[in-house]
């Protein structure tokens, strides 16, 4: 399937775009997306190492299966407030 | 209520809308934007978020902090966009009728605020350079 | 900053009497006039104090704190005079770099000055009546 | 010594007064204006019980000796806030 992640802050900016399209098999997780992502984005492992991944605006846990209907963001560690 | 802006805070509009005949106590949380930050000048900071999640996260905040403490009114303002120094990027307001749960509320929203909710702050150094801030460890003193 | 005055308190003054560019937090904690207290409705309060020892209380409160806690500024403000419903009688507003010990002194200030600055409450009651309040506990939680 | 005491929200009520003029012996201290005050004005025994008494703009403790040239106060319990 083909998953569509949202990118924010420094993870944006080093991928150069607000979203990127990943290409994973049907029964991945968002380990395999993390995974997957780090392949694409060199510059960025050390931070999508450390990020959380949502899933329909909720934080998703890393064996959590991922759909292709679904809203998928890539969350580096905030710095709110 | 539950606001994420490019305008600037507006304390009193925040005070009176969580005052109430009932309450007897208001606590109000303002995070600024220092001038030093470890040793170095802040020019600004600009902050961004992930629109639809952050005001998800935040309605669940007050909601959870409603169930935790007998709280009558709530107020979270996040700013958007460039701040200055001075300027306040996030506002906390909590009525109750006595003060306990106000001062409870109030930091355990702020402490909570910037754990969970996705905002991200950029900070532009006055020696011109820029770099978005994605702390290490979970807990931050800031 | 410590005021006692029969204006209204105005909060905006008093964010901006403690806002620092060192500062990454201000707390406020407003004491506001409840309608219903133990079941009794309130009209008004008035509020009266032996002016020089509550002066100088509050001094002596604001240098503490500010031995405690590394805290930026400080303000006080407590109201004399009637009071209606739903408006400030006192104000505690302090800043630091970071928020943790804003919320301490803020809570701690309030906390210590309803136990000892010579400041009291005459409540007016919806029925007429009016009363002198002198707590017989020393814990207090409005 | 002769010392005049300033009376505040209810004891000052009940004496009708803003303060009162109590004769004492040279030695006395802060208890014996207490009790001096309780037999001047019985109706505020109570209160004066638990109230305080502040010398020059300072809380002072029961055994305190009392002088003719201090500003003596009752300080019934606070309620501001």
């Amino acid at each position: 399937m083909q998953i569509r992640v949202k990118l924010f802050a420094a993870a944006r900016d080093l991928a150069g775009s607000e979203s990127i399209e990943i290409e994973l098999p049907d029964e991945a997780t968002v380990a395999h997306l993390r995974e997957a992502l780090m392949e694409r984005l060199p510059p960025a492992r050390g931070l999508l190492a450390r990020s959380m991944f949502a899933i329909d605006c909720d934080y998703a846990a890393n064996d959590t299966r991922l759909s292709a209907n679904v809203e998928v963001a890539c969350i580096p560690p905030v710095s709110g407030g | 209520m539950i606001t994420l802006s490019k305008q600037p805070i507006n304390t009193s509009a925040i005070l009176a809308a969580v005052q109430s005949p009932a309450a007897g106590a208001v606590v109000l949380f303002l995070g600024t934007t220092r001038e030093i930050t470890a040793g170095r000048r802040t020019r600004s900071l600009d902050y961004e978020c992930y629109p639809e999640m952050a005001e998800r996260k935040l309605a669940e905040l007050e909601a959870e902090a409603r169930m935790r403490w007998p709280i009558l009114n709530c107020a979270i303002v996040h700013r958007l966009g460039r701040v200055d120094i001075g300027e306040a990027s996030v506002a906390v307001a909590v009525s109750s009728a006595h003060r306990q749960p106000a001062f409870e509320a109030g930091q355990w929203l702020i402490d909570t605020l910037k754990q969970v909710v996705p905002i991200w702050k950029c900070e532009h150094w006055a020696d011109g350079t820029t770099e978005w801030v994605h702390p290490h460890a979970e807990s931050s003193v800031d």
